[in-house]
């Protein structure tokens, strides 16, 4: 069934306000539920809100020896997370402008970002740039393996790249998708996830001990209006990859008709859907200590074995039905 | 009557033997040997054109014949023999010269050229396979002495290694000439032209294989060793090494092809034996062991002319493949490898003297940076390199082509894939000498580029350029030569 | 009267032979040479008993050569350069005598082998003779590998030589006057080439041993 | 003569008459000339080779050559251009152009003697790529192949005074001969099997040969093509050739010559062969594999600006191999239209390859002409010196790290939809073997990213790392132009591939039979139909208007509170003395991690000592620490040097022979009699 055109832009405009809008408010929820784990008390959920509008108001100080790429990074690593928004099906089928692209185009897409990003890092030519850089940059290369092959365990029962298709057939087939296959490529993909967005036990935020970090290395030198877009954009980096991980895994409650009411229904059902996957990784994080940085490998070297198995019994068992 | 071009052909070399005995001074001795080698041109390109007008000619009761085989051995001749002796005018003719000969020294060096010269032209118009053996013992003892010309030690041990080898091997060559009589005669009853070729070749196919196959054992050794073809080959890096440059250019590229052309005879008589394959086993290991054991000694080679001298080796085996595999495309090639070895080879051993001259060695070790010092010198080493090495669009790289793709269609798939290794192997060797000699800084200082070398330079220069058009072009009567050549042994 | 040129030439043969097989043990330079003078002799005897046989001109040319080239100038010029030379008359070898002599029976019995089984055409009736000339031919040549001074070598070369005429006589009865001629006119040259070579060597090296020449290789 | 037949006529032309002006040039305006007419040369070759793309093949016939050395077919000349001529002739011209425009400048680096033989030698380099992409026979695409090694061998070693230079010339010109020698190999066994020497006759004839000969030429043309394209195990002579020759030189080489060993290998494989079993597709995909990862490997760990770009060239070409080896696996399984869609893949990839690595080996020529050194450790902040140059340089890094929006995305992109075809085959095999290439393209392409941040951002960003950085020069402005070409392309066939897509799967139609759609349109990737039957998604545009649009959102969260003021101050110190230079993150402490991850694969020997500083008063007031990370590079001893070492211990084991004993050279002789006369008794028995 396909919508009109005004209604896919509205769904469209809806997607993007859902992800930014509610990205901010996840990562809070995330501190949070860290926090309680803790036993402490942690931020108010509007926190993120607060911190990202006081550091839009700011000037950016730019170091002297920075050039065009420190000022431009941000925005263009904002755009290019921003571009992978509509690849996944958020809450209707079939989605948006779903079709310009595929989860191939997402890795991509976050490796523009990825790459962006550190190249800003080494810019200043700071010590701690460098070294964020680098390990940013070798992290996400072994992942990208680890993502092609988790697409291609999600993709080849349905026979394509494409979220959606993928989704479309997890919904049609109801509780019947989940088969073994499904369940390693889900643990593939949550170690993907780690590696990707940078959480515990691969990188910890919260640190600013050169010896452990990455993401903040690489944005020492950032302030103001582009720090925000830096920290926000990492915030729906997460948002979407949990997303995409419901979309794949469980995509049951996605509305494949365009009603308003199973529409509003289908995004009532992803807000929660983020929420509860944003609190289950909280409880993962609270509960591991950061690993050595090139424990890294042999993390994601784990992932290809759980993704090339999950191919390897699609052809076995058959993807599910 | 008719200009008896043949018979010129032998006798402007012997009065100009004599005629040099007279001459007072040096200029004049010079002069002699300009005329000589100038008339030489010109009746050998009277002949040729006889030859090709009308077909192959006989004189003297069919003892001197000329087909279009021995037409292409005649121009082989002269235009080494040419390019030879103009370069001896400068190089040891010429006052000043640093390799300046007295006038006595200079008289005889003329007298042996003439003569060696003589015996080649013999070799080429010879019909009786007895007097091509005669020809060719001739060769040999009019180059010894050339060969030892410096009566250095070096040259004298060269020298007295190229006599002996190849005395042993005509001596074996000889035998199997009489061994070849024999079958002959046993064919057509004693008379008086059993040995002429014209007789043999029309009664080939009844030659007693048995008999044929034991000659050839004895005349291949014996024109293999003359013809350098390994491992009888043994002689050929000496005599090439210590010879004056312009004999080195005679023996590379005259001298091997008088050999080669007598096998080719040998080659073309044996066709005619129904299913007769030996020949063709016989070149077929020869010409492989040629190739792959100059290929290897040209990697550890520290003297500029041994080391043209061992590719001289591999060309020999190229040729002798070339005519293993048979078949008109493969005898094609082969003869038209024949033809581009000679002009590059000879172009090659003259530029490598010039090149000694300036860079006042010709030890691999010490010549650097050859194109700085001596551009144009090195230019023509490069280019000549490049043509030696096979490369496109120089002639040598046609020719090979020819050879190995007739080694393809004619199932022998192998060899020429092991001679294609050899040739790449040959390849990596020169152009890691002449990388070694021509680029880079020179190591020590060079004499100057005189006139004189610059002048023979470019007169070099024509040579190469001729090889080169050669290797995409050739003009029509070149190739009716070649194509009349191939028909001659092909039948 | 074939009977007569059938037994000469056999005979003939077979003083050749061991003539040949006798220069193998020869230690020194003269008896070398005058091993050959002798082998000469006999082929240029046999030639004209050939030449009587069939009565053909060319073939008496052929034994007159013989005899007069190979079996006196040649052992002149050979003597008159050992004299000359003043170097010391002993044979050098590699091989020693006893294993020369075995070397000349392998020899004889290679030739057998590969040569015997070439029929006989019905018009010459000594081509049986073939494997014995090729017997001498190698066994020239032997002496020429493994004889260290240079003009042993060329005594070796000259052996080689007689074995080719003695096949040309058995088998042929010569290649033809002109050729024999210029065959004859080469031998002598050669030697004369020869002996100009081994003075200036004398003169060069103060000796003439062929395998000190050493100097060129690779 | 139609247009199609004159524009090449008109190029060949233009080619030649700039080599011969470039080798006659005494003045420098000549030398630019030269070089301006050969980049207008190849314009023209550019719109011919769309228009014989678009029109069809110029026949064998239409541009015959007079008979030239007859004797044999193997001699005959002759010019023939299908379309799969045609899309690499644009591979060709289209960087050959922005090429030579930016040699312009470049070439004013050199004395004026060296210039008018860069400029003949770029013009002579050119016509004979030219000439073997059209090359309709045999004989005249041995000639015009070996030419083209000959001309790129004396670029090499255009600086011949440096002896790494010539060492590097000799290992190319030598390997490449060998290469062409099985090339040689290869045909010959065509032409003799089917009788015939052009490319048309042999195709028709090549069908019923035997397997044997047809895998021994799939074997030799792999051999000889694939040294050319520096596949892994015959890559040896490109690390150190590329970085030897001058900047513009190596970008002709890495970015277009290295294309016509790929060309070569699908003219034999797909073009005369058809296609051949599966162990061809594995056999290549395997060394594509090997090359693509291995290649980006040892670019990581490379300093020298130049090599590391050498290494990246042994990447792509693996990466091309797998288009390739994925088409003929499919064609073999019986799947035309997605091999068609793995050889457009590929093809893709190799045109823009081209174009990427064109731009970056110009921007490093750059790099390297103003600062004098090719040593990533010594340059630094360049993007101040050389802002034209370093966005070149930037966008050509994106496109090779296969980032959206630029081109080298949308071939990758297609590539790993290829791969995932492989699922639609039913084939195991294909599948896994695919999927785990697919891995390792991945990671490749995350590597190269890697590398490429390391190489941009050692080498533009940051401070000045040495003096030479600091005071270098700004590089003439055609260089700038011919980067801002190259870079324009990249854009365009990231933004809109569609174009491209088109003309590269024209070639595709004949090679595969594949029912490939033409037309120019946005359908055209709806024309490649996956296994499944489905269209493939990917709209490059929207892709780029999306990322526009993101900006825009960017933007707006920049200007919500009032325009922004940019402060510029010192870089944060950590509250210690100011960060100098010296203090940067250096380029082997940027590829330091990678080298401890794949430590099996590099074998680092690493050192570090330590010694005590002594200052006055003789107290040890700090040790001096030095640490080395040195890296062997066993790739590079595989295939070429041990060969080389074997051949030069055998010569000299064998020139023994040659002892110069007299008495030897006679027992050879009568060795070789004796034992021709029992080899003659033996085999052929006694007489009859």
């Amino acid at each position: 069934m396909t919508a009109s055109v005004p209604a896919q832009l509205v769904a469209f405009v809806g997607e993007y306000l859902l992800v930014l809008g509610l990205s901010p408010l996840l990562l809070a929820v995330l501190g949070r539920v860290k926090a309680r784990t803790q036993g402490r008390v942690g931020p108010p959920l509007l926190q993120p809100y607060r911190d990202l509008w006081k550091l839009i108001g700011k000037d950016a100080v730019y170091s002297k020896s920075a050039s065009w790429v420190t000022r431009y990074a941000p925005a263009i690593s904002f755009a290019a997370l921003l571009a992978t928004v509509p690849l996944i099906p958020w809450f209707v089928l079939p989605s948006p402008l779903g079709t310009f692209g595929d989860l191939i185009v997402l890795v991509g897409l976050l490796a523009l970002s990825r790459f962006i990003t550190a190249l800003a890092a080494t810019d200043a030519g700071s010590t701690f740039g460098g070294m964020g850089s680098t390990r940013e940059m070798w992290m996400g290369a072994l992942a990208e393996p680890v993502f092609l092959l988790v697409i291609f365990a999600f993709g080849s029962p349905a026979g394509s790249t494409q979220a959606g298709a993928i989704a479309a057939r997890g919904v049609s087939l109801g509780i019947a998708y989940a088969s073994p296959p499904l369940l390693l490529a889900i643990v593939a993909y949550v170690l993907l996830l780690l590696v990707e967005t940078g959480r515990l036990p691969i990188d910890n935020s919260a640190t600013h001990l050169e010896l452990t970090m990455v993401h903040e290395a690489m944005v020492l030198e950032y302030s103001g209006r582009d720090l925000a877009l830096l920290e926000w954009g990492r915030g729906f980096k997460l948002a979407i990859m949990i997303g995409l991980l419901i979309a794949l895994a469980a995509p049951w409650g996605i509305s494949t008709s365009w009603t308003l009411a199973l529409v509003s229904l289908a995004v009532g059902i992803v807000v929660i859907k983020l929420l509860g996957a944003h609190v289950l990784v909280s409880r993962l994080e609270a509960g591991v200590a950061k690993w050595r940085l090139f424990r890294v490998a042999d993390l994601t070297t784990l992932a290809v074995v759980f993704a090339f198995g999950s191919l390897a019994l699609t052809y076995v068992v058959g993807g599910g039905a | 009557m008719p200009i008896p071009w043949i018979l010129l052909v032998l006798i402007v070399p012997l009065a100009g033997a004599g005629a040099v005995a007279f001459a007072r001074t040096r200029d004049q001795a010079n002069a002699v040997a300009i005329a000589v080698a100038l008339a030489l041109g010109l009746v050998v390109a009277f002949l040729l054109q006889a030859l090709l007008t009308l077909g192959a000619l006989s004189s003297y009761g069919g003892l001197l014949y000329v087909d279009d085989l021995s037409g292409l051995l005649l121009l082989i001749v002269a235009v080494v023999g040419l390019a030879s002796l103009l370069y001896s005018v400068d190089y040891l003719g010429r006052s000043g010269s640093p390799h300046e000969a007295p006038l006595p020294r200079l008289r005889r060096y003329y007298q042996l050229v003439f003569l060696f010269l003589f015996t080649m032209y013999l070799v080429a118009e010879a019909n009786n396979l007895g007097v091509l053996w005669i020809g060719l013992e001739g060769t040999t003892l009019a180059s010894a002495l050339l060969v030892g010309y410096y009566q250095t030690r070096r040259a004298q041990e060269a020298s007295w290694k190229y006599l002996i080898l190849c005395s042993v091997g005509l001596v074996f060559a000889l035998f199997g000439t009489l061994l070849l009589y024999v079958a002959s005669v046993h064919v057509l009853g004693a008379g008086n032209s059993e040995l002429n070729w014209t007789t043999l070749v029309s009664s080939g196919s009844q030659l007693d294989p048995g008999l044929v196959r034991l000659a050839l054992v004895f005349l291949f050794v014996g024109y293999g060793t003359k013809a350098g073809l390994a491992p009888l080959h043994t002689w050929l890096p000496d005599a090439h090494s210590e010879a004056p440059t312009p004999v080195s250019a005679l023996l590379s590229g005259a001298l091997l092809n008088c050999a080669m052309y007598a096998l080719i005879r040998i080659y073309a008589i044996t066709l005619r034996i129904p299913g007769f394959l030996w020949t063709q086993r016989f070149f077929l290991i020869f010409g492989l062991l040629s190739v792959f054991l100059a290929a290897l000694f040209l990697f550890v080679q520290r003297d500029l002319k041994r080391l043209l001298a061992y590719s001289s080796v591999e060309n020999m085996g190229i040729i002798a493949l070339g005519l293993a595999f048979g078949g008109a495309i493969g005898l094609f090639g082969a003869l038209y490898h024949l033809l581009n070895h000679a002009a590059t080879k000879t172009a090659l051993f003259l530029v490598s003297g010039n090149l000694a001259l300036a860079a006042r060695t010709k030890d691999l070790q010490e010549i650097q940076g050859a194109l700085v010092a001596a551009p144009g010198t090195g230019a023509l080493l490069l280019l000549g390199g490049l043509a030696l090495a096979g490369v496109p669009p120089f002639s040598m790289f046609s020719s090979e082509l020819l050879i190995l793709s007739a080694g393809f269609s004619q199932g022998n798939g192998v060899a020429a894939g092991l001679m294609l290794i050899a040739l790449v192997l040959a390849f990596g060797a020169l152009s890691w000498h002449l990388t070694r000699m021509l680029l880079g800084p020179p190591g020590h200082p060079y004499a100057p580029e005189t006139r004189a070398v610059v002048c023979a330079s470019l007169g070099l220069g024509v040579v190469l350029a001729v090889a080169l058009a050669l290797g995409l072009l050739l003009p029509d009567p070149l190739s009716q030569l070649l194509h009349g050549a191939v028909q001659v042994v092909n039948g | 009267m074939i009977v007569l040129a059938v037994q000469a030439l056999d005979i003939s043969a077979a003083i050749v032979l061991v003539t040949a097989w006798i220069s193998l043990i020869h230690r020194r330079i003269e008896a070398l040479v005058d091993t050959y003078a002798i082998q000469s002799g006999a082929l240029g005897i046999t030639a004209g008993l050939v030449a009587y046989q069939y009565q053909a001109p060319d073939i008496y040319v052929l034994a007159g050569l013989t005899i007069v080239v190979n079996a006196i100038v040649l052992p002149w010029l050979l003597r008159r350069v050992v004299r000359n030379l003043g170097v010391s008359r002993m044979v050098n070898m590699y091989a020693s005598v006893r294993a020369s002599a075995l070397a000349g029976l392998a020899i004889l019995l290679v030739s057998v082998w590969v040569v015997g089984g070439i029929t006989p055409f019905a018009e010459v009736p000594s081509a049986g003779l073939l494997p014995i000339s090729v017997a001498v031919l190698l066994i020239g040549f032997f002496l020429l590998i493994t004889r260290r001074k240079a003009i042993t070598q060329v005594v070796g070369l000259l052996v080689m030589n007689n074995g080719i005429f003695l096949a040309g006589i058995a088998l042929t009865y010569g290649l033809g006057l002109f050729v024999e001629l210029g065959l004859a006119a080469n031998l002598l040259v050669l030697a004369i080439v020869a002996r100009i070579f081994l003075e200036r060597m004398k003169e060069s090296f103060d000796h003439v041993d062929a395998d000190a020449l050493r100097a060129l290789e690779g | 003569m139609n247009l199609r037949e004159l524009l090449l006529l008109v190029s060949l032309a233009g080619l030649s008459a700039a080599t011969v002006l470039g080798f006659a040039s005494r003045r420098p305006v000549e030398v630019r000339a030269s070089f301006l007419l050969g980049a207008l040369s190849c314009a023209i070759t550019t719109v011919q080779s769309v228009l014989v793309l678009l029109g069809g093949t110029l026949p064998a016939s239409s541009l015959g050559l007079p008979g030239t050395v007859p004797a044999s077919p193997v001699l005959a000349l002759g010019i023939q251009e299908d379309p799969l001529s045609a899309f690499f002739l644009l591979v060709v011209s289209v960087s050959g152009s922005a090429i030579l425009l930016a040699s312009v400048g470049y070439a004013e680096r050199y004395v004026p003697q060296r210039r008018g033989f860069l400029a003949g030698g770029c013009g002579l380099f050119v016509l004979t790529m030219v000439l073997v992409c059209t090359a309709g026979t045999i004989f005249l695409f041995l000639v015009a192949w070996e030419a083209m090694t000959l001309v790129s061998y004396f670029l090499v070693i255009h600086d011949h005074e440096d002896a790494e230079s010539r060492e590097a010339g000799l290992v190319y010109l030598v390997m490449s001969h060998a290469a062409t020698g099985a090339i040689l190999v290869s045909f010959l066994l065509l032409a003799t099997a089917t009788g015939s020497t052009t490319w048309e006759g042999i195709a028709a004839g090549a069908g019923g040969l035997p397997p044997g000969v047809r895998d021994a030429v799939f074997l030799a043309a792999l051999v000889g093509f694939g040294t050319k394209a520096a596949m892994v195990p015959f890559h040896s002579w490109l690390p150190d050739a590329h970085p030897a020759a001058p900047s513009n030189v190596s970008a002709l080489m890495s970015g277009v010559m290295i294309k016509l060993g790929i060309f070569g290998l699908l003219r034999v494989v797909l073009g005369l062969l058809g296609g051949g079993p599966s162990w061809w597709a594995y056999t290549i995909l395997a060394l594509g594999g090997v090359s693509a990862l291995a290649g980006v490997l040892y670019a990581i760990v490379q300093h020298n600006l130049k090599r590391l770009l050498a290494f990246h060239s042994i990447e792509n070409i693996g990466i091309i191999l797998l288009g390739v080896g994925a088409g003929l696996l499919f064609q073999n399984l019986g799947y035309p239209a997605l091999a068609a869609l793995a050889l457009a893949a590929a093809l893709l990839h190799t045109w823009n390859h081209a174009l990427f690595k064109s731009l970056l080996f110009l921007g490093a020529g750059a790099a390297v002409g103003e600062t004098g050194t090719r040593d990533l450790e010594r340059m630094g902040g360049l993007i101040r010196r050389m802002p034209g140059v370093a966005l070149g340089f930037f966008v050509g890094a994106m496109a090779i790290s296969a980032l959206p929006p630029f081109n080298g995305f949308v071939s990758e992109w297609l590539l790993f939809q290829s791969f995932f075809a492989a699922f639609s085959t039913g084939s195991v095999t294909a599948e896994m073997t695919l999927s785990i290439l697919a891995a390792v393209l991945a990671l490749t392409s995350g590597l190269a990213a890697y590398c490429f941040v390391k190489a941009f951002g050692i080498a533009f960003l940051a401070r000045p790392r040495s003096q030479q950085a600091e005071l270098a020069g700004s590089p003439p402005s055609s260089l700038v132009g011919g980067m801002g070409i190259l870079a324009a392309f990249c854009l365009a066939l990231g933004v809109a591939p569609v174009l491209a897509l088109d003309l590269a799967t024209r070639p595709l139609r004949e090679l595969t039979g594949a029912a490939v759609g033409s037309g120019v349109s946005l359908s055209v990737l709806s024309n490649l139909p996956n296994g499944s039957g489905g269209s493939l998604p990917l709209a490059p545009g929207a892709v780029a208007l999306l990322l526009g649009a993101g900006l825009l959102v960017a933007w707006a969260v920049w200007r919500i509170r009032g325009a922004p003021a940019t402060v510029v101050g010192p870089m944060w110190d950590c509250g210690l003395d100011a960060p100098t230079p010296r203090m940067e993150y250096t380029a082997t402490g940027y590829a330091q991690p990678v080298v401890r991850i794949f430590e099996e694969f590099y074998r680092p020997i690493e050192r570090s000592d330590s010694a005590p500083a002594l200052r006055p008063p003789w107290i040890v007031l700090a040790r001096v620490r030095r640490y080395t990370v040195e890296i062997a590079e066993p790739i590079r001893a595989w295939v070429f040097p041990p060969v080389a070492s074997g051949i030069f211990g055998l010569a000299r084991r064998m020139s023994r022979l040659q002892s110069g004993r007299i008495h030897a050279y006679l027992a050879y002789i009568f060795v070789t009699l004796v034992g021709l006369l029992l080899l003659v008794r033996a085999v052929g028995g006694p007489a009859p």
